[in-house]
């Protein structure tokens, strides 16, 4: 589905991704572990478009993200929900949510589905799959239901990361990246956002998560791949690396 | 793709169980272990209509590790920032070493916005009143020439009455000419100044206690006020009287007016300039720089680094306050390397104006005086700027860096002195920033969440490197989110949740609460 | 009393104008928190292109009907060349510097502006505004919409049809405005990017097509501003875009930057301060007293007035 | 410091030091010559076209104060200030109102030059004070703000200031007897008094701060404009440091006024310090390098050489076909003055925003763009 093929990138001078490889097949969850700095943020900025590539290559679904812009790239059903939870403080809850629905319009009037119809039905068929999926992230955060009005700038850390994650579900991705779903967050949060990810992953969406982690994120995910300075320097079965004593060492801390 | 050997070898450093303490002593009291040494009471803290914190105590006996743990959210980074003077408490106190973390209020500090204030009043009023026509009245009026000279007793008595709208005697070609206060219309001419100014005076008098003036005869035409008495003095001719008791009378409600508005904007500016001072004092009570320099130090939780200095200029940032100490800019050695080319200047200055006839030029003292003060500003400049480049204060800089290297080395940064501080990686960078911290010789030292971002054996050589902070007498608070830093390392633990502390404890009394479980660690974090 | 009533007529019209400028400095703020000082001449070539229009078709003969057609018609054309500008301004010049620190937007702006001035000088050398000698100075537009009071000539307030032009044309234009801000998928693309490019790209917003849309709403705001001011105060100069442009700005920043009905409120308040202080003060007080005023605000409520004052997170 | 040499050393190379610091000592020692000897003056006049550099260097010198006030406040302390002109216009004011014949104190121009700095000191103090916790595009507007206010004031004061005709005749400096009659030519004097008092200032000056610049004021300078937030949180103080810029940059402005308005020998008409002028100034730092000494004189000399010398030897040299034309507006180049200013900012802005000659320091943190696409488009 997601393909890396020899990429490099970085900002200015430095160089912060050298040469990876790296695959997300469809129906998978993946998870990228290293050190911080190793250059995993970075890696999702690359797959997101946010950082262009200096040699290597992108590919989504076959299709080259070289020349695709980043908003574009969300088009293609790729979205990243960002670390350190980029919500829109001064919109309220239900609007952030439909903000993630921002592209719908555009997603609709393009697909099979939307093709023939009007202006109105179009906006009564926005406003219906709007209202399903909503109340399908409310399902998943009840907390964010009682918050609806309330502005995303007022919550509580917990729910932020709740929010970020349920706006990035309002934009149905077909692949989903989560930097960090559980940066400075209490365990049990942790839980509840990592039981959403499974949940997501069983509803078809594939998720890339890259996380600090690492034993969640490795018990949760199908494969792994671990990262060092730049480079990916050990893939393989989740339950492999799991096991494997150097990441033990390393990142799980026993 | 070949996995590497070198995971975690290469990436971990080495522990530093056997790290030395080079550090001299901090020269701070010691404090007594066991003793409070920081006092929250009932700390809230809104902003806008949200509450952040509420009523959250701490106490920190001096010597312990005190972590507080919480959901992201719960206000544990606010309280921090609240402890360090960035926020301002809405309410209750927060109290070091037995006293209040704000400057205290100072008599010479109310005097100085009483100053402000006065100075805005009286700059207003200035305006108020025309600081163009007071100019004039003050100092224009007052000048002849430098022949006729210019008597500052006079100007300063003009501008008073300008200000004051009391009427004015001009002269111009031997003739006097009562005026309004203003000067924009005058009444008669005179030979002498007395009648004409004494008359305006008297009308003033009269129109302010709303009686009549009665135009009598007695030796001579006066105006008497109502009991009968003159004011002013005889007056040659009835005609002459007559024509000016009314625009006078105008002229003198005119300036009554005028009064007026001069004293309420002059209330409304101090009022203004004394608001003002007071406002920005009262957010200077409480300020970063000020609670750092009475012993706290703190870390941040995304890093806040000075990028683009060096390793060693980071941690020199933080000795600041303490160099300073020790290089005081009226240090006598600065005074004795200023001395020759003062020295020079004068002598030169001395030698080419007594070659001047001094009597000849008037504008000779003037000169000498400038000189004088002009080489009592370069010697300021030179004892204040380059007085810091004497082999004295590079001593102090050389000790100061040796003193900073012996921090980076107590962190363990000690060969990436020269290198900038971006270029560090991510552990290092929270380890400088901890060295930074120390550099400002604290009693408590603040790390917020010190271990985020860490590997497991990065979190294992920061605990240790807590430990060694705390066994130099260091105080250390902490929020931290890995469980393990926390329970390592503590000797008690605060939660927090929702801005309110749920509880408080040893770490294991923390661990077995069913209601941090149920709120915050949730049930399997703890197999 | 009538005085003042007067000169809050006065006030309000001229903040009316005012707002219009002010809402192109405040949107871009908002977006880039890049104090555009080109803006104000912008606004200025704008009222050249009005006049020199008016000129061309030569207008002052024409028939009120064609007058009504003709009139809006300029200013639909000095919106978008306002907004067109505006845009290749943004493209050419800011664009590349997004990335930079904010200094180097800020004195970029200042070049363009410089740029700007110096154009509308160009301009106001052409043959068709007599000689070329006199480029510098200030052109007169003639007088198309009748100065008479609606309240009838013998009435103490004058109230003119100008003044009624310039407030219903510029409450309609701010009714759009805000129409467009609040309720179409641009104008939460804009209020998303504003509060968050990073976010909003991940959202799928296209965030320099949104600052692109900014420039040209703000240029065609400014553009309609001109033609309203050069029909108001019936001349243009080369010069007027800086000072206008400076009041405007002050009255964006005294709504609170980046805020769109503080704009408003904040030019209307300026409006109202510069004609009570020319009444009662002296008009040549006129700077020293707005931006006194703007420093005193900024002491006691640095956000201006309708501004949140935005915490820094640590 | 060892550590510091080296470091310079590895960003610079040794050979470019020792070059720069032989070159800054040439022309140090030329232009300490150079009114004895105007060599550059003697070639224009033989070609036929003076451009009266040696006069001129005096205004150069004083831009040159001027821009290294402003570099105080805008590159050593970051603050973003847009009214420098009004504290030059009060140290002229303030040298004219003490100095006139018209008024009673005559403190002549050695008076005044103490004078002047100490009023616009404090006049930068009275509105930094308040101010100086606004954020750094309100406070942009504040001292914009004050730069229009006290043009105003100074223009409408008329009783005092004298409004557009500006007060003069401003005295000459008193000198010492010896060197007063060294020359039988008293405007000869006078012009060389100035042309050293100006140059030995602006040396002086100079060295005073590239000496500040490596004091631990100059470390907590840098450590401010990275992070006031982490410099207060050590201990320091911004607010009172900012202060001390600001009140430092206003009274170096005021001296340079106090020079200006004794050169011109009249405060000059009010509009002279206006907004325009203050980005006169900015424009120097900005094409010579914010935050970079050696670049804040270089900028006052490309800038001002090219307005008062280059600007009207190209007029003097376009003249025949301007006249050829009556007045057409695109052949008269004072016309094209400012499009070109407008775009050597922008250019400069978009290829070179460190400037002409940067310091390393300023360098570093003008190219800030290796950060990330999330950290700098963040609320």
């Amino acid at each position: 589905m997601l393909k890396l093929e020899g990429v490099s990138a970085g900002y200015g001078a430095i160089e912060v991704l050298k040469k990876i490889d790296l695959e997300v097949r469809a129906g998978e969850i993946v998870t990228l572990i290293g050190a911080n700095g190793a250059g995993k943020t970075t890696t999702l900025m690359t797959i997101c478009g946010f950082v262009k590539p200096r040699t290597g290559r992108v590919t989504f679904e076959g299709r080259d993200l070289a020349t695709v812009p980043a908003h574009e790239i969300v088009r293609l059903g790729l979205v990243q929900c960002p670390e350190g939870r980029k919500i829109f403080p001064r919109l309220t809850v239900l609007e952030n949510l439909e903000m993630g629905a921002f592209t719908r319009e555009d997603q609709l009037r393009r697909s099979p589905d939307g093709k023939g119809l009007g202006g109105a039905a179009l906006r009564h068929k926005l406003r219906t799959d709007l209202e399903r999926d909503l109340a399908e992230v409310f399902e998943l955060f009840p907390i964010l239901a009682d918050r609806r009005g309330q502005a995303g700038g007022t919550l509580s850390g917990g729910e932020q990361q709740m929010l970020a994650v349920g706006r990035a579900m309002m934009t149905k991705p077909k692949l989903l990246l989560l930097d960090e779903p559980s940066l400075g967050l209490a365990p049990l949060i942790v839980k509840r956002i990592f039981d959403v990810i499974e949940t997501l992953n069983r509803e078809g969406v594939t998720v890339l998560l890259v996380e600090q982690n690492a034993r969640m994120a490795l018990k949760l995910a199908h494969r792994g791949y671990v990262m060092e300075t730049g480079e990916v320097t050990m893939t393989d079965e989740a339950s492999v690396l799991l096991a494997d004593a150097r990441v033990r060492d390393a990142y799980l801390g026993e | 793709m070949t996995p590497s050997d070198e995971i975690g070898a290469a990436s971990v450093p080495s522990p530093s169980s056997s790290r030395p303490s080079p550090l001299p002593p901090s020269g701070r009291a010691e404090d007594r272990p066991g003793e409070v040494l920081l006092e929250v009471d009932k700390l809230t803290i809104r902003f806008g209509g949200l509450t952040a914190v509420s009523g959250v105590d701490l106490r920190v006996r001096a010597g312990e590790v005190y972590a507080v743990i919480g959901p992201n959210g719960a206000g544990k980074t606010t309280v921090f920032n609240a402890i360090t003077g960035i926020y301002e408490p809405t309410e209750g106190t927060i109290r070091f070493a037995g006293r209040d973390v704000r400057r205290p209020w100072k008599k010479l500090l109310v005097a100085a916005w009483l100053g402000v204030g006065l100075a805005v009043a009286l700059l207003m009023l200035l305006f108020a009143s025309n600081i163009d026509g007071a100019w004039t009245a003050s100092v224009k009026q007052n000048f002849r020439g430098r022949e006729l000279g210019f008597d500052p007793g006079r100007a300063w008595s003009d501008a008073v009455a300008y200000v004051a709208a009391r009427p004015r005697v001009e002269q111009a070609g031997g003739r006097y000419y009562p005026t309004t206060h203003d000067g924009s219309r005058a009444f008669g001419s005179f030979d002498d100044p007395f009648p004409a100014w004494e008359l305006l005076a008297a009308l003033e008098v009269l129109a302010e206690r709303g009686s009549e003036a009665i135009v009598a005869r007695a030796g001579g035409f006066v105006v008497l006020d109502r009991d009968g008495v003159a004011v002013g003095r005889p007056f040659a001719e009835r005609a002459r009287l007559d024509e000016l008791v009314g625009p006078a009378r105008e002229a003198a409600a005119g300036a009554r007016a005028a009064r007026l508005t001069r004293a309420i904007v002059f209330t409304l500016a101090l009022l203004l300039g004394v608001g003002g001072a007071y406002a920005a004092w009262r957010q200077s009570r409480r300020t970063p720089a000020w609670v750092a320099g009475h012993g706290i130090a703190r870390t941040f939780q995304n890093i806040r680094l000075f990028q683009d200095m060096t390793v060693l200029e980071n941690v020199l940032v933080g000795m600041d306050r303490h160099i300073g100490k020790t290089a005081k800019w009226w240090a006598p050695h600065r005074f004795t390397n200023a001395l020759p080319p003062v020295a020079l200047g004068v002598l030169l200055v001395g030698l080419s104006a007594t070659t001047a006839e001094l009597d000849a030029d008037p504008r000779v003292p003037t000169a000498l005086f400038a000189l004088f003060a002009l080489g009592l500003v370069g010697y300021l400049v030179w004892t204040a700027l380059l007085g810091a480049f004497s082999r004295r204060d590079l001593g102090v800089e050389a000790e100061a860096a040796a003193r900073a290297r012996a921090l980076l080395a107590f962190v363990g940064l000690e060969d990436r002195a020269g290198e900038l501080a971006k270029n560090l990686a991510y552990g290092d960078q929270r380890r400088l920033e901890i060295a930074r911290a120390l550099g400002t010789e604290p009693r408590l030292l603040l790390l917020d969440e010190p271990a985020a971002g860490m590997n497991p054996a990065e979190s294992l050589s920061l605990m240790e490197l807590i430990r060694a902070i705390r066994e130099r007498g260091v105080t250390v608070l902490l929020i931290e989110h890995h469980m393990r830093v926390v329970m390592g390392i503590s000797d008690r633990i605060s939660v927090l949740e929702y801005g309110r502390k749920i509880a408080e404890g040893t770490p294991e009394e923390v661990r077995s609460n069913p209601k941090v479980i149920e709120a915050y660690l949730g049930k399997e974090e703890l197999g | 009393m009538e005085t003042l009533a007067q000169q809050l007529i006065l006030g309000v019209t001229n903040g009316m104008v005012f707002a219009l400028i002010a809402l192109g400095y405040t949107m871009v703020y908002g977006i880039l928190e890049l104090i555009n000082f080109a803006h104000g001449d912008l606004f200025m070539l704008g009222s050249f292109l009005a006049l020199t229009l008016i000129k061309v078709f030569d207008l002052p003969t024409a028939s009120s009907a064609t007058l009504l057609l003709a009139l809006p018609t300029i200013a639909v054309a000095c919106a978008v060349f306002g907004g067109a500008l505006n845009w290749s301004v943004d493209r050419l010049v800011y664009k590349p510097l997004r990335s930079a620190p904010k200094l180097a937007p800020l004195v970029s702006a200042i070049g363009v502006s410089f740029i700007f001035q110096n154009l509308g000088l160009f301009w106001g050398g052409l043959p068709l505004f007599g000689s070329a000698k006199d480029a510098s100075a200030q052109k007169d537009v003639p007088a198309l919409i009748s100065n008479v009071n609606l309240l009838g000539e013998g009435a103490h307030l004058r109230i003119t049809t100008k003044d009624l032009m310039v407030i219903v044309s510029s409450v309609i234009v701010m009714v759009a405005l805000y129409v467009l801000v609040r309720h179409t998928r641009l104008g939460k693309a804009m209020r998303a990017t504003a509060q968050n490019p990073a976010a909003a790209r991940l959202m799928g917003i296209d965030v320099d097509r949104v600052i692109g849309a900014t420039f040209v709403i703000g240029g065609g705001l400014a553009g309609i501003a001109s033609v309203i001011y050069a029909l108001y105060i019936n001349t243009v100069h080369y010069q007027a875009g800086f000072q206008n442009g400076l009041y405007a700005f002050t009255a964006a920043v005294l709504g609170g930057i980046g805020n769109i009905p503080g704009a408003v409120l904040g030019a209307l308040v300026i409006g109202v301060v510069r004609a009570l202080c020319s009444q009662y003060i002296g008009a040549q007080w006129e700077p020293a007293v707005v931006f006194g005023m703007l420093i005193l605000l900024l002491v006691f409520r640095p956000a201006g007035l309708l501004g949140s004052h935005v915490r820094e997170k640590v | 410091m060892s550590e510091d040499k080296d470091r310079q050393v590895a960003r610079r190379g040794p050979r470019s030091r020792t070059t720069t610091i032989a070159l800054l000592f040439l022309a140090v020692v030329v232009l300490c010559v150079y009114p004895h000897f105007p060599f550059v003056d003697r070639l224009f006049e033989a070609i036929g076209h003076p451009i009266l550099l040696d006069r001129k260097l005096v205004s150069i010198f004083i831009f040159g104060i001027l821009a290294l006030a402003l570099n105080v406040q805008v590159g050593y302390a970051g603050l973003q200030q847009l009214g420098i002109a009004a504290f030059f216009g009060i140290g002229a004011y303030t040298t004219g109102i003490l100095t006139v014949e018209k008024y009673p104190f005559h403190v002549g121009f050695w008076g005044a030059i103490v004078a002047a700095p100490v009023c616009a000191a404090i006049a930068g103090l009275a509105i930094g004070a308040p101010t100086l916790r606004l954020r750094g595009d309100y406070f942009a507007i504040v001292t914009l703000g004050f730069g229009e206010v006290v043009r105003t004031i100074i223009l409408n004061l008329e009783g005092i200031t004298d409004g557009p005709r500006g007060l003069n005749p401003i005295p000459d400096p008193w000198l010492p007897p010896a060197v007063a009659e060294s020359s039988a030519d008293p405007a000869r004097v006078k012009y060389l008094a100035l042309y050293y008092i100006a140059f030995v200032l602006l040396v002086g000056l100079a060295i005073v701060f590239r000496n500040l610049e490596r004091t631990r004021l100059g470390r907590a300078l840098v450590a401010l404009r990275e992070d006031e937030l982490a410099t207060a949180c050590m201990g320091i103080n911004p607010v009172r440091i900012k202060l001390v810029a600001l009140a430092v940059g206003a009274g170096l402005a005021g001296l340079a006024g106090a020079l200006y308005s004794t050169t011109l020998t009249t405060t000059a008409e009010p509009s002279t310090y206006d907004f325009n002028y203050s980005i006169m100034v900015l424009c120097c730092l900005i094409i010579g390098g914010v935050g970079s000494l050696r670049g804040a004189i270089l900028g006052a000399v490309v800038l001002f050489g090219f307005d008062n010398i280059v600007s009207p030897l190209i007029t003097e040299l376009l003249q025949p076909f301007a006249a050829a034309s009556s007045g057409n507006v695109f052949l008269q180049f004072n016309n094209w003055r400012w499009i070109i200013f407008g775009l050597a900012l922008v250019l400069m802005m978009r290829f070179r925003p460190e400037g002409l000659w940067p310091s390393s320091r300023m360098k570093a943190e003008l190219h800030h763009e290796d950060e990330g696409p999330l950290s700098k488009v963040g609320p």
